[in-house]
């Protein structure tokens, strides 16, 4: 065996041991507590899903000049956070950034779980969830009644439906190498059996490869323009309506810069933990940081530069309505919503200019998490100050959120990071196979390939 | 019609066709349990039994005559309402009642209804009313308490009767044949929302006993001093009628147009709708009054002066002094009832000298009898009674000055007949069970000579009686009364006042008491010539000073709850303030000097004294409230059986005692004064403001006589580019409507008949508090210009039905879609509660079930007999809307195609419509050119709220025009082409 | 475990560098192999041209289905929408094509990855569990960190020994025997 | 471990448990589909009364009884004076001289002068507001909706009755003679039957 070979099987069979060790080891008490505190969170969720269900909607702050509020917020929220996760796996693979690879499959899984919790939103901002099922699928029923195609909710139904179902598939072919290594380290017997149906045989065919490759390529392919569609039909569920502030052509892409934006502070806020309690140091390094951040720094500013066009074109535009509805946001009862949003988005991530800051986990951490919360508010505020003084001023009102509320926010948060932890545990957080193939020295023709 | 009211007893439930609606959430549980029982009966092989519980049809054993399964039968009765005798055509459906309309033919409201005439259904169906004769805390028999009360009687001890004011013709004949079969009795009549003090003053100036009535209709000036005679003082149903038909402007017709001088000390309804207002405080108003008199007289600068000298607008004061001058003959004034002597005969010299007697008709045999001094009432209880008698009343409630318990301690036996368990009925030793107004038999006085006939519409639903048939057999019991001996009951009684009486030239009775009962009136209206006036007992009442100081306190009655009788009304109490549009609560009312000088803020509370006695109120802020006045209602604070309406606001009854008898609801002397502490007091309307935006467009006679279409160009069209086809309405029906906003005045007596109508849910001050009423209709009301004296605008806001509509496009799954007449349909059943059709839509017309608001309500199945029965009752998660009654445009439009007849223009009247006193609604077929609802499209005055949104809506809306006098100088007028 | 129920089914050649692979699977495809194949713990670029493979067809299966997706998509909404129900919604044509494209494109994700991945299964004939690399003790070493060539016995190119003596010559230290397990016994 | 054997035990589990779903969810969706549901309900009724003597075999038209089906909304079921009206002298007797059950209940309600608790069959949802007038005036048949009631001893539920099986025919194409812009048989608005 050449010096070469042997360095390379060693730096193989380590990175195996490096990223499958969480899914292999006995849970450790720092996970176990974490997971039975975002468990309770959780818990929240479900009892302020069932109370909201046997009480109904009147639980919330939801009034008739404000007909959403939390609960759409919370929506384009989580479905933005879960933007970043297809736009690193399938963009970044297309754009052949091999850095994407420490971060990808979690962002991926990341993706799927706030697809998850952002469907909880519009299933259950009805008050009445056990009629979503049969009524907002156009499926045969003894009513001869159809759907309305024409309703953005119903592009939504879609293209969440859509989405979450593509993320599914890509994530899990995406993992099926990884599960058959995961089966073939495995020494307990449930284990194996686990892994190995899961796996479906995978056994590393060079033909299966062939296809694999071509189908990963074709599903980031797919995902591309269907993360862009995702949020670009959440923004028509303003844009299609006739609300002053809601109106608006350049929602599509400020929806998509802003969902990619808070996807990217998201996956920063996880990441940086995840590294730190797995002890992924080395695999998700400094330097990965430092990319992520350039992104967010760029979709700050595409946010920003949507902020100022909306009050640029609101004020072009002529219309009172639309001018209105802006000098509302910025001066009304809301406006400290407003400039929260505006801080948290556009000034705040201006530090990360600084190198320094993009590099340093304990600087960067208060910045994504201001980020974070700066994407709630700005969906707040499209939401609730558009909606609560509309064209008719006799109808104008103001929403206050109520512990309902609060509960379900609070909870879906409790929901999401334990659906992660979960993942943590047991499924490989870095992809192992793609990790892999970018190792130096793994490439055929001694590590210079394109 | 029948006088055998038996016949349409209540029968329970007797089929399918009356089974009061189940919510539709019944069904969603059904299914649940549905697929809850399917997957059970999967597991155990039983695929196949799973069906709804089975459902019961009983058909009647014997058909009532008339009477056909879900159609409806209309009652012609009557009722009085607070002071005034109205007319009612009840609908009854299976022998229910369920909605109540004017009477078409009747002389005063002529088929138009007033709120409480609509909500007096709701009391109907009250769970809360009393069910049965209470001894004490104990249920009672009736024969118990009438042998309490003949034993008491023929004891010969004292007897005090209390009655209310509005006794009818038969009731007050038996009053009197109680007090000359009881020789000891002294009858006493109990009322705080009544114009004593105005009746007294006319007595005293024209030398009779009567009332005068404002007749407006061609009037061309008319002047308010305080008189709010198009809300509640008076008979505002007539009055907004009359006052409509001199502001109607057809196409350039400006020219009969009147004018409305208001000068108020508060805001109403009535100063809502002046051409100019004059904000004053009341002790001015005496003054104001005889300058202008002076001013009319010749001396020409007195008003002028006056004004100076009360701070009040000097043009204004002058121009109406000068409009006045010219319009003798056609000019009357009208000054309120809660007003000082001085007041009333000021204005009764203001009236002879401007030959005002055309618009005012004299009333020799007022509607209600005249009002007790309560000092004489405290003097004859005071020594202790031995029976005292409350019929209606409920002094312990309402009593000026308060402490109306104690008087009633001393009453050895005392009997309240009551509705409710109120506070008086509580306080008294026996409570009788008063049977309703729809389970009654009555008759009233509307007019000199014409007499309404109320008559039982249902059996009683409870062991009730009457008041008139109680003191009936306690008269008979006597055995005194030799006439009474051919009666069996108080029904014979008023036949045989009626035989004696109104129908006694008739040759056949019989036939014409069945005609009576069928047209709910009878007799003629004798016309009495307007007395002369004693000039100088006027001039002398007139000089009178009227103390006033810097803080005036003025009573009315509550818009909704008058003094109090109405409490219990869900309907009613949720009926917002037509001027602040408060729900549930009174308040004190300031104007915004006022309340910035005391430095309070709308939610604070404040003690309001006066003469010694104090109340505890919440501040409301209101513009156009006079400086210097505190406004105040009756009729809050009440302590009553049920949840609705118990202790919502604030009780003022002490206050009445303030002043004596005089002027019990005014006093010159009031204070103001934070009390710490903050209440929350809510309105359904939180913004006044227009922002600019083309809602109401306004114009006057000026700006119409240089440019007939200035409405026209005031609209905001939306451009023509229209990228698809629209749909084709132009062939069959297409639904519209109209509104005038020239006549309505903003009543808000539209916003109960929707309730009643369509099954509107109410929801309860928490939640108005948080914006989720149901109104279908509601009255939007915009300020503008000076917040001291603001110009009003109403604006009665519907579904709009629009062509392109907004909602329709939204909805997911088809919950709202169009129909082929152009209506914007909402289908319950269907609707998955996304709330997105609401948010779309620009007028906010749709309303969210938040809670099953309905099934909370229900808390007794008695109060299913209330709901229509051709409406779905909506449950929880369900968006609602004005669905410009399609039950009963279905109702014609299928009878017209099944007797293949056209639908005739005027046959479908949506519930707002055949309510609306002004006439100011109309709905109709928009392909019919000659129909209402085409003539008002096509008018020059017609334009649509929030045009330049490209909705389409098919409510058309004429403008306001206000006839501001030319000597003042008046801000623009509102919806200036921009 | 009794030797009779093992069965020798071909070769297999491991090796430690995808280089030495690649030159060996060169090798393979140049001696005109059909059934054998190449095993890696990841992709290996440059190996489908090394074993002489074309293009996968998963594109074609991909870009059908996404079509049928836009087909079904605008059959679905104009049948239901403008055919069977009719129902007149906020004035806008019964056809209203461009509010129909959104779901058009949807399906069209939707049909197009669900038979990606289908495609994907069943090209790569996964869902089969079992496997000769198992049995040979191989497969633990070739989903983590080795490289190997597998020669099927049923290819009409081999016989046992000089295809191990091919693939030595082309550079693999470690070749053995590729074995099945065929009794209905469990396996270790 | 992963033998043929284990492929095949896989395999079969997975086949098995496709096929119990794909057969549970058949056998449930037509079990509950409202339209099964609902046709053939049957009940048994407080008197064993004939629609195919009196509709059938004495050919009584429908409005006898169901007499207001031509005036209002609901066809209405007759009052047991009514029934009086004939049954007061037609009381057909058992051999043995006894009045028939269904006579003898009769006359028993009406002797108690109660109603009689029919059990409903064709039954429709509260938030739709059928009119019997409407399709009567409209030349629709009672037995389109009914069934063959004539044929029946015990009534029963003959169609859903669901939406859909108002909608077939409401959308069909309008009669020869229909105004120009009626494009169906019947409307297909919603608030012809939702309000």
């Amino acid at each position: 065996m050449s010096q070469e070979a042997a360095v390379l099987t060693a730096e193989l069979k380590r990175l195996d041991d490096d990223i499958l060790k969480p899914a292999e080891s006995f849970p450790t008490a720092r996970w176990a507590a974490c997971i039975t505190f975002t468990g309770m969170l959780a818990g929240v969720f479900g009892f302020c899903f069932l109370w909201t269900v046997f009480k109904g909607i009147g639980t919330w702050g939801n009034n008739n000049a404000v007909g959403w509020a939390w609960d759409i917020t919370n929506f384009v929220f989580w479905i933005g956070i879960g933007h970043a996760g297809t736009l690193i796996s399938a963009i970044l693979h297309l754009l052949r950034q091999k850095w994407r690879t420490s971060i990808a499959r979690f962002a991926e899984a990341m993706t799927l779980f706030a697809v998850i919790c952002a469907m909880q939103f519009p299933l259950i901002h009805t008050g009445r969830p056990w009629l979503a099922w049969y009524w907002l699928l156009p499926l045969p029923n003894p009513n001869g009644i159809w759907v309305n195609f024409r309703s953005p909710l119903m592009w939504d139904v879609f293209a969440v439906s859509t989405y979450g179902t593509v993320s599914a598939m890509f994530w899990y072919i995406g993992l099926l190498p990884d599960l058959a290594t995961l089966r073939d380290r495995a020494t307990h017997g449930i284990r194996k059996v686990v892994y190995g149906i899961l796996s479906l045989g995978w056994n590393g065919s060079n033909r299966a490869w062939s296809h694999y490759e071509k189908a990963y390529l074709l599903f980031a392919g797919l995902s591309t323009p269907l993360v862009l569609s995702v949020h670009s039909v959440v923004s028509f569920d303003f844009a299609v309506s006739i609300v002053p502030g809601w109106h608006t052509t350049i929602f599509p892409p400020y929806f998509v810069a802003g969902a990619i934006f808070s996807g990217f502070a998201m996956v920063a806020t996880l990441v940086i933990i995840l590294r730190k309690m797995f002890h992924l140091e080395h695999r998700i390094t400094e330097d990965h940081l430092d990319v992520m951040n350039k992104v967010t720094i760029a979709t700050s500013m595409m946010v920003g530069y949507a902020y100022l066009t909306e009050i640029f074109i609101a004020w072009y535009s002529g219309v009172a309505y639309e001018r209105y509805a802006f000098m509302n946001r910025a001066m009304g009862p809301y406006a400290w919503a407003y400039w929260t949003m505006v801080t948290c988005n556009v000034v705040v991530p201006q530090l990360l200019w600084f190198r320094k800051i993009r590099r340093s986990v304990i600087l960067l951490y208060p910045v994504v998490i201001l980020i974070n919360v700066g994407m709630w508010f700005e969906r707040f505020v499209i939401i609730v100050t558009s909606l609560h003084r509309r064209s008719l001023p006799s109808a104008w009102d103001m929403f206050s959120p109520t512990w309902v509320d609060i509960g379900l926010f609070v909870g879906s948060i409790g929901l999401f990071l334990t659906l992660i932890l979960l993942f943590c545990r047991f499924l490989p957080t870095v992809s192992v196979s793609e990790s892999k193939a970018i190792l130096p020295g793994a490439a055929p023709g001694g590590g210079h390939h394109d | 019609m029948s006088q055998m009211p038996e016949k349409f007893r209540y029968q329970g439930l007797p089929s399918r066709e009356v089974e009061p609606r189940t919510p539709p959430d019944e069904y969603s549980r059904r299914e649940a349990i549905k697929l809850l029982a399917a997957s059970v009966a999967l597991a155990s092989g039983l695929p196949g039994c799973i069906r709804k519980p089975p459902r019961t049809i009983i058909s009647q054993a014997q058909s009532p005559e008339y009477q056909h399964p879900g159609m409806p039968l209309y009652y012609a009765s009557a009722w009085t309402e607070g002071q005034v005798p109205y007319g009612m055509m009840i609908r009854t459906v299976d022998g229910r009642p369920i909605k109540i309309e004017g009477l078409p033919g009747h002389p005063l409201n002529r088929g138009a209804s007033s709120a409480q005439m609509q909500a007096s259904l709701l009391s109907l169906y009250d769970p809360d009313r009393l069910r049965n004769p209470m001894k004490g805390k104990d249920k009672a028999k009736w024969a118990d308490a009438d042998a309490k009360v003949r034993e008491a009687l023929q004891g010969g001890g004292s007897v005090v009767l209390i009655t209310r004011s509005s006794l009818g013709p038969s009731e007050r004949a038996m009053v009197e044949r109680f007090l000359r079969a009881v020789p000891t009795a002294k009858h006493f009549v109990h009322e705080t929302a009544h114009d004593g003090a105005r009746r007294t003053a006319w007595k005293e100036v024209y030398g009779a006993d009567g009332e005068i009535r404002p007749s407006l209709s061609k009037a061309r000036v008319i002047l308010s001093l305080d008189a709010d005679f198009l809300g509640n003082d008076g008979i505002t149903l007539k009055n907004i009628r009359d006052f409509a038909q001199t502001r109607s402007v057809e196409d350039g017709g400006v020219k009969s147009m009147s004018r409305l001088w208001v000068a108020e000390s508060g805001m109403s309804v009535t100063g809502s709708n002046a051409d100019h207002r004059i904000p004053v405080q009341p002790s001015k108003l005496a003054g104001l009054a005889m300058a202008l008199l002076e001013t009319l007289e010749g001396k020409a600068e007195a008003a002028k002066a006056f004004a100076k000298s009360a701070g009040l607008d000097e043009s204004v004061v002058g121009a109406l002094a000068s409009d006045l001058a010219a319009s003798a003959g056609a000019a009357v004034v009208l000054a309120g009832a809660h007003l000082p002597a001085a007041v009333h005969a000021a204005a009764a010299l203001l009236n002879a000298k401007l030959q005002a007697s055309a618009h005012l008709e004299w009333c020799a045999s007022p509607a209600t009898l005249p009002v007790s001094d309560p000092a004489e009432i405290r003097a004859a209880l005071e020594g202790g009674t031995d029976l005292l008698i409350l019929l209606g009343v409920n002094p312990v409630y309402d009593w000026p000055g308060g402490g109306f318990e104690a008087l009633l301690a001393k009453a050895r036996t005392s009997v309240a007949h009551s509705l409710f368990a109120d506070e008086t009925a509580r306080a008294c030793t026996w409570t009788l069970a008063s049977s309703h107004n729809l389970e009654s038999w009555n008759d009233t006085l509307p007019e000199p000579g014409v007499y309404g006939l109320c008559q039982p519409v249902i059996s009683p639903l409870w062991d009730t009686r009457q008041e008139a048939e109680s003191l009936f057999r306690w008269v008979k019991s006597l055995g005194t009364d030799g006439e009474l001996e051919s009666c069996q009951d108080w029904h014979d009684f008023v036949r045989l006042e009626w035989k004696k009486g109104v129908l006694q030239p008739a040759s056949d009775f019989e036939y014409a008491w069945e005609s009576s009962l069928r047209a709910g009136i009878a007799g003629a209206k004798t016309a009495a010539a307007f007395p002369a006036l004693n000039e100088s007992k006027a001039r002398e009442l007139a000089g009178q000073s009227v103390a006033g100081g810097a803080m005036q306190l003025v009573i009315q009655p509550h818009h909704a709850v008058l003094d109090g009788r109405f409490g219990g009304s869900a309907w009613l109490q949720e009926r917002p303030d037509p001027v602040s549009t408060i729900v549930w609560d009174n308040a004190a009312v300031l104007g915004h000097s006022t309340a910035a000088k005391l430095g309070v803020k709308e939610g604070d509370l404040v003690t309001v004294s006066a003469g010694g006695q104090q109340a505890k109120l919440p501040v409301v802020v209101q513009p156009g409230v006079a400086a210097g006045v505190v406004a105040v209602t009756l009729g809050h604070g009440r302590s009553l059986p049920g949840a609705i309406g118990d202790q919502a606001g604030f009780s003022v009854a002490k206050l009445l005692g303030a002043k004596g008898s005089a002027t019990p609801r005014f006093a010159g002397d009031a204070t103001v004064a934070p009390a710490g502490g903050t209440y929350k007091v809510v309105r359904l309307q939180t913004n006044f403001d227009m922002v600019g935006r083309p809602i109401v467009i306004d114009t006057n006679p000026a700006e119409l006589a240089k440019d007939a279409q200035a409405v026209q160009k005031k609209r905001h069209l939306p451009g023509d580019a229209e990228i698809h086809a629209s749909f084709d309405y132009s062939k069959g029906h297409k639904w519209g409507m109209s509104i005038d906003l020239n006549k309505c005045v903003g009543c808000n007596a539209c916003m109960t008949a929707c309730m009643a109508e369509n099954n509107v849910p109410i929801v309860g001050k928490t939640e108005c508090a948080l914006d989720r009423e149901m109104h279908w209709i509601r009255v939007d009301r915009y300020h503008t210009g000076n917040p001291d004296n603001p110009r009003v605008y109403t604006e009665p806001m519907v579904c709009m039905q629009c062509d392109n509509a907004p909602c329709e496009l939204v909805c997911p799954v088809d919950a709202t879609a169009h129909s082929e007449d152009g209506l914007n349909a909402q289908v319950y059943n269907r609707c998955v509660g996304t709330r997105y059709c609401a948010n779309n839509c620009p007028y906010k017309v749709r309303h969210f079930n938040f809670y099953g608001y309905t099934g909370d309500w229900l808390k007794d199945p008695v109060q299913e007999l209330l709901f229509n029965p051709r409406v779905t009752v909506r449950s929880r998660g369900v968006m609602e809307k004005c669905t410009f009654c399609i039950q009963r445009i279905n109702e014609v439009t299928f009878k017209a195609k099944n007797e293949k007849k056209p639908v005739v223009d005027g046959a479908i009247r949506a519930a707002c419509e055949q309510a609306c006193p002004a006439a100011a609604i109309s709905l109709g077929d928009l392909n019919d050119p000659a129909s209402l609802v085409s003539r008002a499209r096509q008018s020059s005055l017609a334009f649509l709220v929030l045009e330049d949104q490209n909705v389409r809506p098919n409510v058309w809306y004429k403008a306001r025009v206000r006839n501001p006098h030319p000597d003042v100088h008046e801000p623009a007028a509102e919806g200036q082409a921009h | 475990m009794t030797s009779e129920t093992r069965k020798t089914v071909g070769l297999v050649g491991l090796f430690d560098d995808p280089d030495s692979l690649m030159k060996a699977a060169e090798a393979c495809r140049d001696a005109g192999f059909r059934k054998w194949d190449c095993h890696t713990p990841y992709p290996v670029h440059g190996l489908d041209r090394a074993m002489g493979m074309g293009p996968s067809p998963v594109p074609y299966v991909t870009i059908t289905a996404g079509f049928i997706g836009i087909g079904v998509a605008l059959l679905m909404q104009g049948w239901m929408d403008v055919i069977d129900y009719p129902i007149r919604i906020g004035g806008k044509p019964l056809w209203s094509w461009p509010a129909f494209v959104p779901i058009c494109f949807e399906l069209f994700v939707l049909f197009a990855a669900g038979s990606t991945l289908g495609a994907v299964l069943f090209m790569c004939r996964l869902g089969r569990f079992h496997s000769p690399l198992h049995d040979s003790g191989v497969m633990a070493d070739i989903t983590s960190s080795r490289f190997a060539i597998v020669l099927d016995a049923e290819d009409s190119k081999f016989s046992p020994q000089a295809s191990e003596e091919l693939l030595r010559k082309a550079g693999c230290t470690d070749v053995r025997p590729l074995v099945e397990n065929t009794g209905e016994g469990e396996a270790h | 471990m992963f033998t043929r054997a284990f492929d095949r035990r896989v395999r079969i589990a997975a086949g098995v448990l496709g096929f119990s779903l794909l057969v549970g969810a058949s056998f449930g969706t037509y079990a509950l589909w409202p339209a099964n549901l609902e046709t053939g309900y049957a009940p048994e009724q407080p008197i064993e009364f004939s629609h195919k003597i009196m509709a059938g075999d004495f050919k009584i038209d429908c409005l006898y009884c169901h007499s207001f089906a031509e005036k209002g909304a609901h066809a209405t079921l007759p009052t047991v004076e009514s029934c009086m009206g004939c049954h007061d002298v037609i009381q057909p007797k058992n051999p043995d001289g006894s009045l028939r059950p269904g006579i003898a209940k009769l006359l028993e309600y009406w002797k108690k002068k109660e109603p009689i608790p029919w059990v409903k069959v064709n039954d429709l949802a509260d938030f739709v507001y059928f009119d019997h007038s409407r399709h009567l005036a409209g030349g629709v048949k009672c037995q389109e909706c009914h069934g063959p009631v004539e044929t029946m001893d015990r009534v029963r539920r003959q169609f859903s009755l669901k939406m859909k099986f108002c909608l077939d025919c409401h959308s069909q194409p309008p009669p020869v003679g229909a105004p120009p812009h009626q494009t169906t048989r019947a409307p297909i608005n919603c608030n012809t039957c939702h309000r």
